[in-house]
């Protein structure tokens, strides 16, 4: 009776189910730009902003020029609330609609889609997140992680510290506090900060916050104040970043001493602190502010027509900058792939080759309406990150400051690890397939 | 060897050496236990007079501190927004009576409990759907909660007391002082006594059922606000809180699902218990082991006395 | 009339203790099961299958094995997910440890190392009840989420802290990993949930499953016809935990791919909980209904404006499928507090007096 | 009723001799004392109970009578005193070894499991003697089958003799007081007692009802032998289908006799002062 019952009920289900997918159709002249973002969940106050800048470029393109080459961008958000199995979910109701490109924004989900991506054929772009060994192009063509990998990010932020210390020999004997979000993303930098610190001979000291503790972080802050580390650098995401901040005041922790990886700098981590937060310093590659003529079209095309959900305080904010460099970087992407396969409406094998030669000097800023806005990205085929350099920024109290030139991350040292890390992966993940795409550097 | 000197030794040896960051630890643990315990408080008030086990307590925490900050951001000024949400939880109270516990009376106890799920769920859709899933800065200092902190010399060291945190703990207290009141000196407590006792015996000296439910849901509805303006002050105010209030269950387990002072008593040996264990033996094991060191105390102490801290022993009867 | 029970007669008990007694069920599930495992992977789409049935499926196992602890036992678990994990890194290990070993021997014995597990995590179930027995589950959940982030050796020293698939044949064709077909994968996760569910279905019938319910019913009144209370709890702790485990390996081996702690953290525990309410406490159909609809409902959610031409921001489809599915509960305690699987039944019994009313 | 023969040799062997001659004792209530924090439920309470004879517990309210069974079949464990069944002494024992040495039992408040069908309640009742292991039972094969099918049969009998055959499917929970006592008279034969502990078996129910229950009561101590212990507060009836009645007053016992030995005993005629038979 039960099976029976049961068996019955799984087919209704079927079928209810079956109609659903049928919305496969998508007009074949347009560009299908998926957006996986979040605006719901533990990590929307960073989620949010991002959602907005990425989506609002995208639209603005549209609304300006329609859409790249002509060809109108279909743009579709996919709500992940930063879990991987509803990020797996949007992978898998995009991938049948011919995607050019997906965007996780969740370290968790690159992770998940790397070996899936490499089979389906769809490129990944994980912004400066994701799995660092993923630069290594010979051995994962589908995945671009520009501009910097959190191995770059960690090597620059032990750079900028040894500057204030003058020079890497006075780290000796210091000791480092990491403090990161005990997920894939925060433990990402560990092996490259356990190689600076048996290199130099500082001590770190590790600081893990599990994400259900993210918002409770008394203790931890407490054992920072009993080991008194000399620095402190934060890979935090999510209601993470304002309560360590908070924290962080709270313990009296010099402020200026502790430094949040790129993805811990928006204006939202640092405001509920209010005045005590002042000092707290972050890596970050995109400028902030909305003096820039292309964000000026965003408000004119986009926000001014009522076609975002873009607050109008937010525009210009940090995050809301990331993910109008995000937008920049599919779409010219795409613009570079059209110019190469001299296709107007291409595929998500085509937007590999696009963002396997994508370079956008520090004139395309400029012509794009973002003059000096973030560092040249040159991504190439054998490297698919390109280590453009970053800055540091201090929290003033009422927004962010640059209080550094450029800085380029430390080469020498994360290429090396990369390659081991690649080879690594592989060998846990065999058989993995090898790579059977040319390279279109030799013939441009 | 090494490892039982890192159990029973290393540990006391570090309060001893540091009494300064020991105090600090209690007080750490103190205050989050008292944030603990507002929120037993709202499952006992809702438990002792409707013997509904509310897991929704938690939740209607960050409803009414989203509500309130929700309703300042949209415009409205601090004290009216204040005034303004109490109004919500009076009408969250009277929905949950009309539309929740009026059409499941007298349906088993789990039954109502799972309810409470449901309305778990209902309240975070519907408070995204309002005000935004994005966390959201509490509005202490216009509220006129003090901010900065007190800085103690203790030994060689110091200990930090924020002044938001002796206010929760002010405010708690006159929470307790004014429930207490509430129940054993007024026409209303009496029958919520009488409630608790037995429904058909307060139904048959005609108190009436519903009044006394929405009474209660609606007090627990301002022990909520209460703590998520606390709460909501120490770090900020988002749906992640969700998990932390989950900390409230071990503290009903230690002072049982009918007392009062259990819950307080329970909520800052709970508070204290954790911050000690995590900060002294969770190196030990990695660290972050606060996210499951409550639960547990209150198993081990399940294990012991089954009853709760202050329950009778429980004689069963067929 | 077309659903009727009425001239078929049984001549022996063991007739009338059948699976499906009645004809037309006999009928109806060898239907559906070709349906099921013929039309099915032959019509569906990729995504149909990798984000509507095998997660269904992979799900109403889990909601099965809950349902035998909860629906079936009386003991209410909030550490579904957390057992469901154990299956999960324990099949991993074993994938590791043993790459040339089946891989469908090693989900289902990932099963075993689960039940170990839930076996333990059930030892205080002698002392304590409702409640409390719940939060006791929470402990479980809580440290056993720690455990996937703090053990480095249960996820292969990964520096992500997240596993991921390997690929694996059966018959030289690969079952999981990337290269694995949807259709494979769907057939692979179909086979293990019939079968684990007959077998489900066998006990829940039997002297051990009316043993789990009078526990249920009243613990007190089982002990004194002497049915031992400890051993009846625990074991239904094992098999519950058994089949969360099996659940578990295949939600990452033959699901998502890939896992990281937060796939089995105190949320799934609850998702796995809401649709054992909603599809009905003691009912294994209910299992896959509560599956279907609180999996599907969100999908539906997400594609249905889209039909009617509204548009729908994504986070506010989000938003409101947790209004819904809360509101949904609710309703359902109230109305039908015995779930989907009450009202089929009712639909059912209309069937087989239609036309006339009763 | 026929009763079905491989029934009667498992359980039963002494039944080969007619049934109603009184044998040795089987269980014996020594010096038992129960009490709950500081209250007296039994205080030095000695009985005994022969094979085969129905023994009445009779007393005023609160005099203990279900404290009693609540302590012969190990649900209390009394502060002292003991317990002899079948010459064995036990100081106190677990309700599920109770069951085990064949003490069934009846509930002044039912006590059926309400979510299930009275022929699950009933197939429950016969756990003990189901042995089949665990993954025989999950195929649901050979033996566990046979198993199934035999107990199946087993219970049927009593289905048939208690008359209940229309409620099979029923679940106990949306039946009506009178069959539900009946229903849980016959989960408590399906454990083949040789002991049956009945409280108030006939409490609540009318005048048919009880005639009914009488006749099964009786023809359960007839046909099967089975030794009965019960609970009554109809005197009638007590004294109709008792062969000896014990009175409890305060917990204390005040006499132990026949019923007509106990009907004029003058300290029973006080407890009960004012007390009507109705």
């Amino acid at each position: 009776m039960r099976l029976k019952r049961l068996v019955l009920g799984a087919a209704v289900a079927g079928l209810v189910g079956v109609s659903v997918p049928a919305t496969q159709a998508v007009a074949q002249d347009s560009l299908f730009v998926p957006l996986f973002t979040y605006r719901t969940g533990p990590f929307a106050n960073s989620g949010i902003p991002i959602a907005n800048g990425m989506h609002d470029y995208l639209a603005m393109l549209n609304a300006r020029d329609g859409g790249i080459g002509g060809v109108k961008l279909n743009i579709q958000e996919c709500e992940t609330g930063y879990n991987d199995a509803k990020g797996v979910e949007c992978y898998d109701s995009v991938k049948g609609k011919n995607p050019l490109v997906v965007n996780p924004y969740s370290t968790g989900i690159t992770l998940a889609l790397i070996p899936k991506a490499s089979v389906d054929h769809i490129p990944v772009l994980s912004m400066a997140y994701g799995l660092s060994a993923s630069a290594v192009g010979a051995d994962f063509p589908w995945i671009f992680n520009p501009p910097d990998t959190y191995w770059d990010g960690m090597s620059i932020a032990l750079k900028y510290i040894a500057e204030k210390e003058g020079g890497f020999a006075k780290l000796k004997g210091k000791t480092i506090g990491f403090i990161f979000l005990d997920v894939g993303y925060g433990r990402e930098p560990i092996p490259l900060l356990n190689d600076f610190a048996k290199d130099y001979g500082f001590n770190v000291k590790m600081y893990p916050v599990p994400p259900s503790q993210m918002q409770s972080q008394g203790s931890v802050w407490l054992s920072v104040r009993r080991d008194r580390p000399d620095w402190m650098i934060m890979w935090g995401w999510g209601a993470m970043n304002p309560t360590a901040v908070t924290e962080a005041a709270r313990t009296g922790y010099p402020m200026n001493h502790f430094i949040g990886v790129w993805w811990s700098g928006s204006e939202g981590d640092a405001r509920p602190a209010g005045e005590a937060a002042k000092g707290y310093l972050s890596l970050n590659f995109n400028a902030v502010g909305a003096n820039y003529p292309a964000i000026k079209d965003i408000e004119k095309y986009v926000i001014a027509k009522g076609q975002s959900q873009t607050p109008k305080d937010q525009i210009g904010e940090n995050f809301y900058n990331r993910g109008v460099m995000n937008a920049v970087v599919i779409a010219e992407a795409i613009r570079n792939a059209q110019r190469i396969t001299h296709k107007k409406v291409i595929d998500g094998a085509d937007m590999r080759r696009g963002l396997e030669t994508l370079q956008i000097s520090e004139q395309r800023w400029k012509q794009i309406g973002l003059p000096e806005f973030a560092a040249p990205i040159h991504v190439t085929c054998q490297d698919h990150n390109g280590h453009g350099s970053v800055y540091v920024q201090q929290w003033t109290g009422k927004g962010w400051a640059k209080v550094s030139g450029w800085i380029t991350p430390v080469k020498e040292k994360v290429i090396p690890l990369l390659y081991d890390a690649a080879k690594d992966y592989i060998s846990k993940n065999q058989p993995w397939p090898k790579r059977t795409e040319p390279c279109d550097d030799k013939t441009l | 060897m090494h490892l039982l000197y890192d159990i029973f030794v290393s540990p006391f040896a570090q309060m001893v050496g540091a009494p300064d960051l020991l105090v600090q630890t209690l007080w750490d643990g103190l205050v989050s236990g008292v944030l603990y315990a507002l929120i037993a408080l709202g499952f006992v008030l809702i438990f002792k007079a409707s013997g509904v086990f509310n897991f929704a307590q938690g939740i209607m925490v960050v409803f009414a501190a989203l509500t309130l900050v929700g309703l300042y951001q949209h415009g409205v000024p601090a004290y009216a927004a204040l005034a303004l949400t109490l109004v919500v939880m009076l009408v969250l109270a009277f929905g949950v009576e009309r539309l929740m516990l009026r059409p499941l009376v007298n349906q088993p106890e789990i039954i109502l409990f799972m309810a409470t799920f449901g309305l778990t769920y209902f309240l975070i859709g519907l408070g995204e759907l309002i005000f935004g899933g994005d966390p959201k800065v509490m509005i202490a200092s216009q509220l006129g909660l003090p901010s900065g902190s007190y800085r103690v010399t203790v030994a060689r060291g110091f200990v930090q007391l924020q002044k938001i945190d002796i206010a929760a703990a002010i405010i708690a207290s006159i929470m307790v002082v004014g429930l207490g009141v509430l129940f054993n000196r007024t026409r209303i407590g009496r029958a919520l006594r009488a409630v608790a006792d037995s429904h058909k015996a307060a139904l048959s000296v005609g108190i009436s059922l519903e009044q006394i439910w929405v009474i209660v849901w609606f007090a627990a509805g301002v022990v909520a606000l209460a703590t998520g303006i606390m709460w909501g002050a120490r770090s900020d105010v988002s749906f992640a809180l969700e998990i932390i209030a989950l900390k409230a269950l071990p503290v009903l387990i230690l002072g049982g699902f009918t007392s009062i002072p259990g819950a307080i008593i329970g909520g800052l040996i709970i508070g204290v218990g954790e911050k000690l264990g995590d900060f002294y033996w969770g190196p030990l094991v990695g660290g972050g082991i606060e996210s499951w060191f409550a639960y547990v105390i209150a198993l081990v102490f399940l294990l012991f006395r089954p009853q709760g801290l202050f329950g009778e022993r429980i004689i069963e009867r067929l | 009339m077309f659903y009727r029970e009425v001239g078929q007669f049984k001549s022996s008990y063991a007739a009338d203790q059948a699976l499906l007694p009645i004809l037309q069920d006999r009928i109806g599930i060898a239907v559906i099961l070709l349906v099921a495992f013929v039309a099915v992977p032959l019509t569906a789409s990729g995504f149909m299958l990798d984000s509507v049935l095998i997660p269904i499926l992979v799900f109403a196992l889990a909601a099965t094995g809950l349902n035998l602890l909860t629906g079936y036992t009386g003991l209410l678990s909030l550490g579904t997910g957390g057992f469901m994990g154990v299956g999960a890194y324990s099949c991993y290990k074993l994938a590791t440890i043993f790459p040339n070993v089946n891989i469908i021997v090693l989900i289902l014995c990932s099963g075993l190392f689960a039940a170990a597990i839930g076996t333990l995590f059930g030892l205080p179930s002698l002392r304590i009840k409702g409640f409390y027995l719940a939060v006791a589950t929470l402990a479980a959940q809580f440290f056993l989420s720690w455990c996937f982030i703090r053990i480095p050796w249960l996820y292969n020293y990964n520096i992500s802290g997240s596993i991921e698939v390997p690929t694996r044949t059966l018959f030289g064709i690969p079952v999981t990993g990337p290269t694995a077909s949807s259709e494979t994968r769907y057939l692979v996760v179909l086979s293990i949930v019939v079968v684990l569910t007959l077998l489900a279905a066998n006990l829940v019938r039997g002297r051990i499953g009316r043993m789990w319910m009078a526990v249920r019913d009243m613990d007190l009144a089982a002990e004194l016809i002497g049915i031992r209370l400890y051993q009846t709890k625990l074991l239904a702790f094992a098999v519950s935990s058994f089949y969360c485990g099996v659940a578990g390996a295949m939600l990452v081996f033959l699901y998502l791919g890939s896992a990281d702690p937060e796939s089995f953290s105190i949320n799934q525990s609850f998702l796995i909980l809401f649709m054992v309410i909603i599809g009905g406490l003691g009912s294994l159909l209910g299992a896959f209904l509560g599956a279907a609809l609180i999996r599907g409902l969100p999908i539906l959610l997400r594609h249905a404006p889209a039909y009617f031409g509204v548009s729908l921001q994504s986070a506010t489809v989000e938003q409101t499928s947790y209004l819904i599915l809360g509101a949904l509960i609710i309703v359902f305690l109230i109305v039908e507090p015995h779930g989907l699987a009450r009202l089929w039944q009712i639909g059912k019994q209309k069937l087989r007096v239609w036309p006339f009313p009763y | 009723m026929s009763a079905q023969p491989q029934r009667v040799a498992e359980a039963e062997p002494a039944n080969a001799a007619p049934a109603r001659v009184l044998g040795g004792v089987i269980l014996a209530v020594e010096n038992v004392s129960l009490s709950f924090g500081g209250v007296n439920a039994l205080s030095d309470v000695s009985f005994d109970v022969r094979e085969h004879e129905v023994r009445a517990i009779i007393g005023p309210n609160g005099a203990g009578k279900s404290s009693m069974l609540n302590v012969m079949n190990g649900f209390y464990q009394p502060q002292r005193g003991v317990i002899r069944f079948r010459g064995h002494a036990y100081h106190g024992m677990k309700p599920h070894a109770a069951a085990a040495m064949g003490m069934g039992r009846t509930f002044q408040n039912i006590a059926l499991f309400r979510g299930m069908t009275v022929l699950d309640n009933i197939m429950a009742g016969r756990s003990l003697k189901m042995r089949r292991n665990f993954f025989l039972q999950l195929l649901r094969w050979g033996p566990a089958l046979r198993e199934e099918t035999e107990h199946r049969r087993a219970v049927e009998e009593i289905i048939d003799f208690l008359e209940i055959q229309h409620i099979r499917r029923t679940p106990v929970g949306r039946l009506p007081y009178g069959l539900q006592k009946r229903v849980e008279l016959a989960r408590a034969l399906a454990m083949e007692p040789s002991v049956l502990l009945l409280d108030e078996p006939m409490a609540g129910m009318n005048i048919e009802e009880k005639q009914d229950m009488c006749r099964f009561v009786l023809e359960v101590n007839e046909h099967y032998g089975t030794t009965i212990v019960l609970i009554e507060h109809d005197m009638g009836v007590v004294m109709d289908i008792s062969d000896r009645v014990v009175v409890l007053d305060y917990g204390r016992k005040i006499a132990d006799g026949t019923p007509d030995e106990v009907r004029s005993d003058q300290a029973v005629i006080d407890a009960y002062l004012g007390v009507t038979h109705s």
